[in-house]
């Protein structure tokens, strides 16, 4: 379709023998989310990682817009202060949202000045989850986003998650535990096995 | 998209912030050139002559060696920490960035070096007439060393103790710039012109900088694709 | 063909496996006449070198060794450039095979000239441009092998040596070049090397084959691995199976 | 608890394998040491004689320093995937494991030195008749450069500070091995009995396994306190 | 009391000037658990260090009888195959199941000869898990173990917690996803401020 954001077809992916995944279709408009679905090994991860292209070995076709990966290492890093690992952020790919702005969003107001490896789990991910915010891409890969974070955190990511759709993005997600979107997709590749 | 110069900006604050967060870390090369000459004062033996003789050789040699010490941890915590994969994902065009990082990694281990050297020639009793010239290859050749250096730390950064394994693949690479250099200043305690080597360590600098950054970017790419 | 249809066909592992049999045997014959002709020749019937007696003989296997090593290197820079370039899978696999012969050759090349100083220099080892350049050679080579170990994904690892290759390629001139100056600036160690065009004929000519030789034998080893090489990493598709299935000892000996 | 013994064992192995998982990593320090000495070779000049000369003192000092270099990761890896703390919580008594490891780190990187040291006094010119001391100061003070090094790796392992503090620190240690083993080289070459300086060496690794295994447990502890 | 495995009484800790804690006193017996709660950045892991012996500087008294660790550091060695990894871990404190054993409890058999480094999130943390059977110990503190778990692994997480509890042990758990464990006690460190 026009408006098409992320189109996969005839995805194949096996590693170390295992076959992951033979021919998934993919498509995802704006305003669309997509929960990832699975059990432990499935390729939830693969797949995120390919559409981000940071995993080359598949067969099938990708076409995708530009997008913002969040995986399972935060990209934080860890001798910076929030608002410096978010400035640099920032200037990679600028955002409409100022780094303070952000960071009150994702609740770390007041941590602006310590340096992250001075964070609790949860607080280093709120500063990755506030990276969403500072730079702009049309579609969000988004894996396990719920790690580490407390009542509040998980709303936040499904306030965020929400906020993007809204403003005519899509984001495709990663989850152990049901995000409970307003009519979000979801792909179970336990089931399709 | 972000214009080149901001790129570039953010990419070397954001390095030497870091470094300095971590000052002892940056300083460990430095610290490390230093003990290698004190050990090798106190293995070759002290007779000044043959010391001071040997002195340009000497210098260059561990400058190679303590520059390996610094690059082997130019990419290895942002690989860790996952900054990495951002930044290949997200910096656009990369070899700003890259060259940014490279570039900031010089000031702390390549010109930090350059400019102790006097200290180092010091201590090796080298003629006080030849430190000008130490300094201008230092200064002339330390840049290459960086820059190959980086490739070989972009190459390895996936590897667990990844550290001896660069020495092996770079070290070959400097053989020329170590030539040259150490040459020149033991030209140069002859008394002879040496503008012909100086021209030639900044020729191999330049040819570095217009390849290194590129080289770099590719085996960026390439290690982040295994994990 | 065409050149640009040849190269398409290159690109096709099942093509050059088919094809690279043959050839391998051809060029195996080659070398082996041309290597025992041009040895046998040199070993027993080319005169003594007037001051060296029979210990020049050593040249026969050094030269060629020394040649060939280093334009195996050549090559592989060539291979990974096309590799990072056109992204050819076939250029991984000429990667991957040439390593280990290039590898032999160089420790092959410094062994023998080691051997050749002890009488001639009087020492095993002397520090003199074309020894030093070799050795340094060697430590490029085991670079390039050490990297392929150390990466786990096969991929990876080719894109990987193919940089190293590269950049060690671009590099090789400016060593050579600087080791020379250094030699004259360190003129207490040179050493003559005996004057190869001085050689008469009957010196240099099973000098000249045994070069050819080793080239054949490098090519004949060069497809043999990359044809096992092929079959390991097209095991899962169609073409092997069947080949597996009709000729199950003749891949198996490949 | 488990049995000395077993634990022992249990580490060294572990050691090993994470070690020989691709072989040719092991071999990397080796290598790295030849590198050097043709560095060597190449910056500071190949005439014979001083070459012959100095021949000792550059092999022990190189040594030395790739002695550094392979211990420099020694901690790393296990303290960034979370093993050290669960070995200095779980290991009791935590000395044994540590010397597993140290030990391990020894056979792939001292020993394996020791036994190539002839090739490298090949490369350096030393007299042949100088090999057999040269084997013996090496194998006699090697332990005691992986020793005393794992502390210093103990120390900085977790915490990016005190990197320039453990050069400091480790230098002094490594000083009297040093003279004494490029010393009784240099002795043998001018036909004198070096029995004294070899029992000084035994002796020195004797002590530094005595102690440095404790110290580097209570170094370890140090740096896991940290994160 | 006299089976007691933990004491903790008068535990005062603060982190960069943060108060964590005042004077938090804590009893856990056998087939005791714990479940440890409160909002990012509350001291959850904090304590665990601290009653770990991880983290020294505290004020108050901490009793406790030998434990087990699990931290947000997997603490499974990259180079090392599973089996290799637990087998470890059994010479260090050894338990009284066999690491086949413990591998299958977990679900991970046929990975007994897999790299850890070739493992995806959930399946590092399954192995992390078997620790616990080839280790043990009557007390275990937990630090978000149901990290990157999928539905099964969070079910055998709450039945080695059973287990344990059974075996007469008990359980220090910190976590931001209920665990509903039969009369298993709460701790929220949001409500004591
Ligand atoms: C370890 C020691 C040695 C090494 C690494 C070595 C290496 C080489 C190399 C790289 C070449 C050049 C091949 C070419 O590209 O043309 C060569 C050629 C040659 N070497 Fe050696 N060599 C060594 C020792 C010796 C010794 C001891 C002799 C005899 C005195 C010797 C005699 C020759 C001759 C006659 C040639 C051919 C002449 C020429 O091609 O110009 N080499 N060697
Ligand atoms: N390494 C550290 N150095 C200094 N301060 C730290 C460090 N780790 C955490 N802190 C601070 O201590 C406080 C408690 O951290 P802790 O990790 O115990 O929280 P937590 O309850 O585990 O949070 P989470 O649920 O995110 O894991 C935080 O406010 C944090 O700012
Ligand atoms: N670095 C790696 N190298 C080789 N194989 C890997 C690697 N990482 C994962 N795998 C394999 O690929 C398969 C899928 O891994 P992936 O990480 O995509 O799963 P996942 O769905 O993300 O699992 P989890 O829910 O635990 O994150 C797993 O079976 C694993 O064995
Ligand atoms: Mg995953
Ligand atoms: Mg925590």
């Amino acid at each position: 379709m026009h408006d098409g954001l992320l189109q996969i077809a005839g995805f194949c992916c096996e590693r170390d023998g295992r076959v992951l995944f033979e021919a998934l279709n993919l498509n995802l408009g704006r305003g669309d989310a997509l929960e990832l679905r699975g059990p432990n090994g499935s390729g939830k991860s693969t797949l995120l990682r390919a559409i981000a292209g940071l995993y080359p070995d598949y067969s099938g076709t990708i076409e995708t817009a530009e997008s913002l990966y969040l995986g399972h290492r935060p990209g934080v890093s860890a001798l910076l202060t929030a608002a410096e690992n978010l400035a640099w952020y920032g200037a990679l790919r600028p955002g409409d949202t100022e780094v303070e702005a952000a960071l009150e969003r994702v609740g770390m107001t007041g941590y602006e000045r310590v340096a992250c490896q001075h964070m609790s789990a949860g607080q280093q991910r709120r500063v990755a989850l506030a990276r969403l915010l500072v730079c702009a891409a049309p579609l969000w890969l988004l894996d396990e986003p719920l790690t580490a974070l407390d009542r509040s955190g998980q709303a936040l990511v499904r306030s965020l998650i929400e906020g993007q759709r809204q403003a005519g993005g899509a984001v495709l997600c990663a989850t152990h535990q049901p995000l409970e979107l307003a009519d979000g997709r979801v792909l179970d590749l336990e089931a399709r096995r | 998209m972000s214009t080149p110069g901001r790129l570039f900006a953010a990419q070397f604050r954001r390095e030497l912030v870091a470094t300095m967060r971590s000052l002892q870390e940056a300083l460990n090369p430095l610290v490390f050139l230093f003990l290698a000459i004190t050990l090798f004062a106190l293995g070759v033996g002290v007779e000044p002559e043959t010391l001071g003789r040997h002195a340009p050789g000497i210098i260059w040699v561990l400058v190679l060696l303590s520059n390996l010490l610094a690059l082997e941890g130019l990419f290895r915590r942002d690989f860790d920490d996952g900054t990495l994969e951002q930044l290949v994902l997200l910096g656009e065009p990369l070899f700003l960035p890259v060259l940014a990082k490279v570039a900031a990694q010089w000031c702390v281990s390549g010109l930090a070096m350059t400019l102790l050297a006097p200290l180092a020639a010091l201590l090796l009793y080298l003629p006080a007439d030849a430190l000008g010239v130490t300094l201008l290859t230092l200064l002339t050749g330390s840049p290459a060393l960086t820059l190959f250096g980086a490739v070989g730390a972009a190459l390895t950064v996936g590897l667990r103790r990844g550290g001896v394994l660069l020495a092996l693949l770079i070290l070959p690479l400097y053989v020329p710039t170590l030539i040259f250099g150490a040459g020149a200043i033991t030209l140069a305690m002859a008394g002879s012109d040496v503008s012909a080597q100086i021209y030639l360590l900044t020729a191999i600098s330049m040819l570095s900088v217009t390849v290194a950054p590129f080289a770099v970017q590719a085996a960026l790419r390439i290690s982040l694709e295994q994990s | 063909m065409t050149i640009r249809e040849l190269w398409h066909r290159l690109g096709s592992p099942r093509w050059f496996y088919g094809i690279s049999r043959p050839l391998g045997i051809v060029l195996g014959v080659l070398a082996l006449g041309l290597l025992l002709t041009g040895t046998l020749w040199g070993l027993l019937f080319a005169p003594e070198d007037y001051q060296q007696g029979n210990s020049f003989r050593i040249i026969y296997i050094h030269v060629p060794t020394a040649i060939v090593a280093q334009s195996v290197y050549m090559l592989m820079g060539a291979a990974g450039l096309v590799l990072l370039v056109w992204r050819m899978k076939m250029a991984d696999v000429v990667l991957t095979a040439a390593v280990p012969f290039g590898m032999t050759m160089t420790a092959l090349a410094l062994f023998t000239g080691a051997v050749w100083g002890k009488p001639t220099w009087g020492a095993w080892w002397v520090w003199d441009a074309r020894t030093t350049s070799m050795l340094v050679l060697l430590f490029l080579y085991f670079g390039l092998f050490a990297l392929r170990q150390a990466i786990p994904r096969r991929e990876t690892a080719g894109r990987a040596c193919a940089v190293l290759a590269v950049v060690g390629v671009i590099n090789i001139p400016i060593i050579k070049y600087s080791v020379d100056w250094w030699l004259t600036l360190h003129q207490g160690a040179t050493f003559k090397l005996t004057e190869a065009p001085a050689m008469p004929p009957e010196m240099w000519l099973p000098l000249l084959l045994n070069v050819l030789g080793v080239y054949c034998f490098f090519g004949a080893n060069l497809l043999g691995r990359m044809r096992a090489e092929i079959l390991e990493r097209e095991q899962g598709t169609q073409w092997v199976r069947e080949l597996v299935a009709v000729h199950p000892i003749e891949s198996a000996r490949s």
